[in-house]
């Protein structure tokens, strides 16, 4: 069970985010909505610690989390921040490799894994990250995550700027990792047919507060209801 | 309106507070005693030290006790006007020992002449500084050059090669090497001139391969030297040309120098630690008993101690320490048994007549003298300068 | 006010003043050699006070002022040697002289910099270069120039003192005097500076320094006031150089040197940076603690001690000295941005905006329209921009969408210059100004909002806009009037002296809206004006958008669909860097290919 | 001109490049990794060549006293990194300021326990022949030990995790964190990384540079420009940098002098960052 409790943050003095709660069970795939400039990336970057918390905080199977980044990671935080962040000047292989290595997961293994989940790396396996595709550094920017070996996976905007067939890649592999490892994922997305694809349950942010949240088969054609709560 | 009622009143709070009695002599010490010049700084202040201690200890001057007022100057060019200022506005010194390279000299000088106060200046240099309150106890470029050269040609042969700091020490002493050059048959076949930042010599050793000279003349300054003896022995020229100095030693570069670089090479300077008088065992005796016998003596620490003594005589003779009977005196041509023979002050330039040793490197870290040129006077600057027909004169004569 | 608050805002005309006295009363008093040592404090300080214009205001770390300060040093100490028997006084001559030279120096340095627009650090780097090539070049430079004779290495000597009476040959001052007369040229380039700092001038400075492209997006020409104020700080520096060739008698190359390019830094950090009176104080205390260490029973340690001390500045003491003391200031006094907590939603007053609007076509003459002609950009293999031709009249609003990468914001900043147009032409009216820089299209009639607010963070919210309407009207009156008119067309009258820094980011974006409303611009280009904004606000703004398009040509960059409804216009639909679809929205919204590309839907794609 | 001349001025300006080089490596890792301006980094040089003097005035052989002097470096580095360097990272003028003052302790430091005259170590005495010029030898070893330096550096930091993390850290400092690095630590080591490689420069160049307190002043600026030149591609960029700056200045106080020479240093790099304003590898792909 992860657990994000009365999350209230910001940026210096500025709160963005007031008083967020959300719950996502073992392998459960929560899609997180709302329009730009809600406060999504800021309760993603809340959840990692990135930014301090004003109050609140997060929980990891009954754990609660440390304040610290690198530690929050290790109990099983993966990450993919919107606009990737991906080591520019390090390989595909490194990229992929510092991740595993830094969690104390066999370096080869991780390897091999991510290649088996995104074929499309393997072409470039040798090429600075920097110089790849937007498309394709969000496929590294998962597979880095993925190798960390998370329990639960943040995904901000993972089909921004990203061409529909590697979209549809992306997915499948979510599933699939979802399934077979158990992992628990909560995903930001202004794509809506990407999330209700997969996802389960949904919380809708809106002005830093989440607002409601529902079944996903409620939002699933309804124009109307899509229209009013995310302004498409 | 407002600025004459300040300067009166600057004028009265000044006269008022100048302090007009004081029982002890003092004399002031500008070295640098940090920073990357404390090399040569350090001696001059130890040796300065030895030479009131050992004044004091002989009774004082004139029945007072010799007071130092020191300063460390940093390595910094305006520590030095700063403290030369306030040596006379505040401390009422009646004599200044200060300075090492010609640019301090420079800066301060106009400060002293402006108090007419003494100042003695104890480093090997161009020379050509004449002016009525300064007086040089180091030898002077042409003084070392016109014998060593004269030695080097006889001894290697007649071509020459100059590789000199790219200041005013480097540039002069190489108009001096040609000079003397000429005058004893021999050539200067090539010049390099460097900056004083260079620790590379490879450019320098492949022109001097190429100049193929019989000995070079190796002027550049404290640690870079030996970097460039090191290069020059290690690229196995040592055996083939020649090498010459006039500043080879005096900051103890051949502690530095490893001994397969040092040995051989020669040296002129107005004294080496291994000069062979009973007034220099006396000196060294003292000096080790004060500051043991680690790291030897530099011929700019010996100047000092000349410094001291000859002014202390000419204040003895002048029977004050005021400062126009003490420069009347010390133009009388004093003379001082001094460590490195009798040295005495050339009234006209205020230069010292003096020996100019020869020396060779041994393979620990010393020197062997194999020639001393005794009682050599300083031509060009009595040539030039004659502050007692001509007191007014205040120039830095360079050729 | 209280007079407290009165006080405060005087400081830097009060404490220096007072401390321009206690000099001079001290300089009655002192003993001559601590006159003569802290007149050297007093020169290290107005050095110190040239970087802080450049670096404190300009935003600048200049390593290149000691080159200026020599070179100054240099050239007023040959002109005041020479000078010295026609014309005894020698202040009259040197600081001229030294100002003048340093001020050139600096310009030709300034003009490298600035026109190349090279980046922060390689500036400093480069700035430290001059001064080392300077250095080297130096050690063996002889020249005569007159009576005087520089000697490389050995300097310049022979330099006379300060001479105050107009006679040849006359004596030079006592040390007491000199620290006076060194104490009062300080104060008068001190007070100079700091109303040049006051004045417009000084204003645009601090601008460049808070965001150099909205400055430059206000019309400024950026690139001539970062000259101009580079080389105003060599001006200074010369002066400095000149009195410390004065003071010292002596110059010599080691003026250029590293020790000496890195203690400015130093005095400056210490005082407090972009204070103008912090260098004078940084100077004092490292001249002082130097002077007393160097001559106290540490003597010796001096190197080691002053080391240690500027670690532990540099570590405890981020703000320097007055920087601390401000900070304690500030404490005791009421917090400007206090009305900032309690604000209310901004309302647009159709009637004052329309007024505002009809002025500003009458001073501005008639809206124009925005043209592109086969405009083209990319970036490496990306093209953003590709070959889009359009036109933009005034009447109704034009939204421009797109899913993201699209290249709505590339087109809208290769129209604005951010971006340099790799092919193809922009109009504003009949100019054609592809090729112009920013400030200079700018200057004919276009209007810029970027997607993030851009406001000046340290500036109150009515400076930011007076800051606006003076880049056009350049009247003080005239901004004046024009910026209390939009303050209050955008209610943020209670919110005057609040700093912009201090506001909500809905209320930045409205202050950046009301800055391009202050240029009366004739084209309008809006980023994402809506962004971050409440759906009351998102109301307010749609009918200033389409209150402003009955005025001028609207062009917006928008994502929410909801606030493109609402403005009524004309909606262009870009995909991949071209045209995709276009007409109004209603229409749109029932087209499936533009709805499969906006949500990604990949079967039409 | 001989052609066993030229010859000999092209190789031995290569050496003064390798020598400019193995002097700037540390540099490199610390500026042109971590974004740190360490003006200090003289004085580790100068650390590194006392380190290595004191180890073989005890009586051990030379080549056994690097390995000595890097450890020692690194030790006082890390200490610097945690006490200092870590509180000021992104406050790049502040870092410089600070490690200036390093600087002035460490020098002063120097003088205390030293003095100012040690005894040098003296130069192997070999050398070879191009033609009818000699060539000291050691010099020569230095293009060895440089290319030896880079392709550790490069190896360390390309085929070890620790390489991988210390760039991670530095590339994407919040990612990095994100993905469970520490970089705080990271951050240290490689900061005691730099201040080694600057030891081992000190040591291995001690029978050229004879240690002294002031030695690392020598070094420091030139080794600063050539890593600002070099721009974000550190260790290609940095050995490009050096041979083109350092030799071309050697070639230049060959056929002119050695003013010139400095003259053509200063000169070139204001030229080079006037058209490369983020230095010469702002454009390249390459990782280090």
């Amino acid at each position: 069970m992860f657990k994000v409790m009365n999350a209230t943050g910001g940026y210096g003095k500025t709160t963005i985010i007031h008083d967020v709660s959300i719950q996502i069970k073992p392998g459960e795939i929560i899609a997180l909505l709302g329009r730009n400039g809600v406060g999504k990336s800021t309760l993603m970057r809340f959840i990692t610690g990135l930014i301090p918390a004003m109050a609140g905080g997060v929980e990891i199977d009954g754990v609660k989390a440390p304040a610290a980044v690198t530690k929050r990671a290790r109990m099983g935080l993966g990450y993919v921040p919107q606009g990737r962040f991906v080591f520019p000047r390090m390989s595909v292989i490194e990229n992929i490799a510092v991740a595993a290595a830094s969690n104390g997961h066999d370096v080869k293994k991780a390897l091999k894994e991510a290649m088996d989940n995104f074929p499309i790396l393997i072409p470039k396996a040798n090429d600075l990250a920097g110089g790849l595709s937007g498309g394709q550094q969000q496929i590294l920017a998962l597979a880095r995550a993925l190798a960390i070996k998370p329990k639960i996976l943040l995904l901000d905007e993972p089909t921004e700027g990203v061409q529909p067939s590697i979209i549809d890649d992306m997915a499948g592999v979510l599933k699939r990792v979802n399934k077979e490892q158990g992992i628990s994922i909560l995903i930001a997305e202004q794509n809506l047919d990407f999330c209700l694809s997969f996802a389960e349950r949904a919380y809708v942010m809106e002005r830093g507060k989440i607002v409601t949240q529902m079944g996903i088969d409620e939002l699933k054609g309804n124009k109307v209801l899509q229209q009013e709560l995310l302004g498409v | 309106m407002n600025k004459n009622k300040i300067i009166g009143s600057i004028l009265l709070a000044s006269s008022l507070l100048v302090t007009t009695a004081h029982a002890d002599i003092k004399i002031g010490a500008i070295f640098d005693l940090t920073g990357g010049l404390n090399i040569y700084g350090i001696q001059q202040n130890n040796a300065l030290n030895l030479a009131v201690e050992n004044i004091n200890n002989n009774g004082g001057l004139l029945g007072d006790t010799l007071v130092v007022k020191s300063y460390d100057s940093q390595s910094e060019l305006s520590k030095y006007t700063q403290y030369a200022k306030t040596s006379v506005l505040r401390d009422g010194i009646s004599a200044m020992f200060a300075g090492l390279t010609s640019s301090s000299r420079e800066a301060i000088r106009p400060i002293f002449r402006k108090a007419n106060i003494p100042y003695f200046y104890s480093s090997l240099y161009e020379g050509g500084a004449c002016d009525k309150q300064t007086f040089v106890t180091g030898s002077s470029a042409s003084q070392q050059l016109s014998v060593l050269i004269k030695w080097a040609v006889e001894k290697y042969g007649p071509r020459i090669y100059v590789m000199a700091p790219d200041y005013n020490f480097g540039t002069i002493s190489a108009y001096w090497i040609k000079k003397y050059a000429a005058d004893n048959g021999a050539e200067v076949v090539g010049q390099d001139f460097l900056a004083l930042t260079v620790t590379d010599y490879s450019p320098t050793l492949q022109k001097i391969q190429a100049a193929k000279p019989d000995f070079v003349v190796a002027l550049p300054v404290g640690a870079n030297q030996t970097g460039f003896l090191e290069q020059f022995a290690a690229t196995g020229l040592k055996d083939k040309i020649g090498v010459v100095s006039t500043n080879y030693g005096s900051g103890n570069q051949q502690v530095v120098v490893s001994p397969e670089a040092g040995k051989g090479l020669i040296a002129s300077q107005g004294y080496f630690m291994s000069v062979n008088s009973p007034e220099n065992t006396e000196f060294t005796k003292k000096w080790v008993a004060k500051y043991g016998s680690e790291i030897p003596i530099v011929s700019g620490a010996v100047d000092v101690w000349n410094a001291v003594h000859i002014w202390a005589a000419a204040v003895k003779e002048a029977g004050t320490a005021e400062s126009t009977p003490v420069i009347a005196a010390l133009e009388s041509g004093i003379s001082f048994k001094a460590p490195n023979g009798i040295v005495t002050i050339e009234g006209g330039s205020h230069h010292l007549r003096q020996n100019i040793y020869i020396a060779e490197g041994n393979d620990q870290h010393g020197f062997n003298i194999i020639k001393t040129f005794e009682d050599v006077a300083p031509s060009y600057e009595n040539e030039k300068c004659d502050l007692v027909s001509n007191p007014k004169l205040v120039k830095h004569f360079t050729p | 006010m209280t007079k407290s608050q009165k006080c405060y805002r005087l400081a830097g005309l009060i404490f220096p003043a007072i401390a321009v006295l206690c000099a001079l009363v001290a300089a009655g008093m002192m003993e001559p050699y601590l006159a003569f040592v802290a007149t050297s404090w007093i020169i290290f300080g107005l050095l110190g006070l040239s970087l802080d214009v450049v670096w404190g205001r300009g935003g600048l770390l200049s390593l290149g002022q000691t080159a200026f300060y020599g070179l100054g040093g240099y050239f007023g100490s040959v002109v005041a040697i020479n000078m010295a028997d026609l014309f005894g006084n020698s202040l009259l001559v040197a600081i001229p002289a030294g100002a003048i030279f340093g001020a050139m120096a600096a310009a030709v340095l300034g003009y490298i910099i600035f026109y190349s627009r090279m980046g922060l650090l390689q500036s400093t780097i480069l700035s430290y270069t001059f001064t080392l090539l300077l250095w080297s070049l130096t050690q063996t430079f002889k020249l005569e120039v007159g009576n005087a004779v520089i000697g490389g290495d050995n300097g310049l000597s022979n330099i006379p003192g300060v001479v105050l009476s107009i006679a040849p040959n006359s004596e030079s001052l006592e040390p007491n005097a000199v620290f006076a007369a060194v104490v009062l040229v300080s104060a008068a380039v001190y007070y100079f500076t700091y109303w040049l700092m006051k004045s417009n001038f000084g204003k645009v400075i601090d601008c460049i320094r808070l965001d150099v492209e909205k400055t430059e997006l206000l019309g400024y020409d950026v690139r001539k006031y970062q000259l101009l104020n580079f080389a105003y700080s060599g001006a200074v520096a010369g002066i400095a150089g000149a009195l410390f060739g004065l003071w010292s008698n002596y110059l010599n190359p080691s003026i250029f040197s590293v020790q000496e390019a890195l203690l400015v830094p130093i005095y400056v950090l210490v005082g407090g940076l972009g204070t103008l009176a912090g260098p004078f104080v940084g100077a004092c205390l490292i001249g002082g603690l130097s002077f007393w260490l160097g001559s106290g029973s540490a003597g010796g340690q001096t190197t080691l001690m002053l080391g240690v001390v500027l670690i532990l500045l540099v570590l405890f003491l981020k703000n320097g000295i007055i920087g601390a003391l401000n900070d304690i200031w500030l404490r005791f006094l009421p917090d400007v941005n206090e009305a900032a907590k309690n604000s209310s939603a901004v309302r647009i007053n159709v009637a004052v905006l329309e007024k505002i609007l009809q002025q500003a076509e009458a001073q501005a003459g008639p809206a124009k329209e925005l043209k592109t002609d086969k405009l083209l950009k990319r970036f490496g293999g990306v093209i953003p921009v590709n070959n889009v031709s359009r036109i933009f009249v005034p009447g109704q609003p034009y939204s421009l969408i797109g899913p993201n990468g699209a290249g709505k914001s590339s087109f809208l900043k290769t129209c604005v210059g951010i971006y340099q147009p790799d092919k193809g032409e922009v109009f504003i009216g009949s100019d054609n100004v592809a090729q112009m820089s920013i400030f200079h299209k700018v200057q004919k009639g276009m209007g810029v909002k970027n997607q993030k607010p851009q406001v000046f963070s340290e500036l109150s919210v009515i400076q930011n806009l007076w800051i606006a309407a003076f880049s056009r009207t350049r009247s003080e009156q005239d901004a004046q009037v024009v910026s209390d008119e939009i303050i209050s067309m955008l209610g943020l009258n209670k919110h005057s002296d609040v700093q912009a820094s201090a506001l909500s980011h809905g209320q930045q974006q409205w202050l950046d809206i009301g800055m391009v409303l202050c240029l009366a611009p004739r084209v309008v280009l809006l980023d994402e004006p809506a962004a971050g904004m409440t759906n009351e606000e998102t109301r307010e703004l749609s009918t200033l958008v389409r209150t402003l398009a009955r005025y001028t040509t609207v062009v917006v960059v928008e994502h929410d669909m909801e606030f493109i409804r609402t403005l009524e216009g004309h909606v262009t639909v870009l995909h991949q860097g071209e045209v995709f679809a276009e007409g109004d929205i209603e229409t749109l919204r029932l087209n499936e290919r533009v709805l499969d590309i906006y949500l990604g839907r990949s079967k039409h794609v | 001109m001989e052609l066993d001349y030229l010859a000999s001025v092209l190789v031995s300006s290569l050496s003064s490049a390798s020598i400019l080089l193995i002097a700037t490596i540390g540099l490199a890792v610390v500026f042109g990794l971590m974004g740190v301006i360490n003006l200090a980094h003289g004085e580790f040089l100068m650390i590194g060549a006392y380190s290595a003097l004191t180890v073989t005035q005890l009586g051990l052989p030379y080549v056994l006293s690097i390995p000595v002097a890097v450890l020692v470096t690194m030790a006082i580095g890390a200490i610097v990194e945690v006490l200092i360097i870590s509180r000021l990272y992104g406050r790049i003028f502040d870092t410089m300021l600070a490690t200036w003052g390093l600087s002035m302790v460490l020098y002063q430091l120097a003088v205390l326990i030293f003095g100012t005259v040690s005894p040098g170590i003296g130069m192997p005495q070999y050398n070879i022949q191009i033609g009818d010029y000699n060539l000291a030898g050691y010099p020569l070893l230095m293009i060895v030990v440089a290319i030896a330096m880079l392709v550790f550096v490069y190896l360390l930091m390309t085929k070890t995790i620790y390489g991988m993390k210390a760039r991670a850290s530095i590339q994407e400092p919040e990612m990095a964190q994100a993905i469970g690095i520490d970089s705080t630590r990271t951050n240290t080591l490689t900061f005691a990384v730099g201040c080694g490689l600057a030891g081992f420069a000190g040591a291995v160049l001690l029978p050229i540079v004879p240690a002294t307190p002031s030695m690392g002043f020598a070094f420091v600026i030139k080794s600063f420009l050539t890593v600002v030149v070099a721009g974000p591609v550190t260790l290609t960029g940095s050995a490009l940098a050096a041979i083109g700056l350092g030799g071309g200045s050697s070639i230049t106080a060959s056929f002119m002098t050695s003013v010139a020479g400095d003259v053509f240093f200063f000169l070139v790099t204001a030229i080079i960052l006037w058209l490369y304003p983020l230095g010469i590898s702002a454009k390249w792909r390459h990782k280090l």
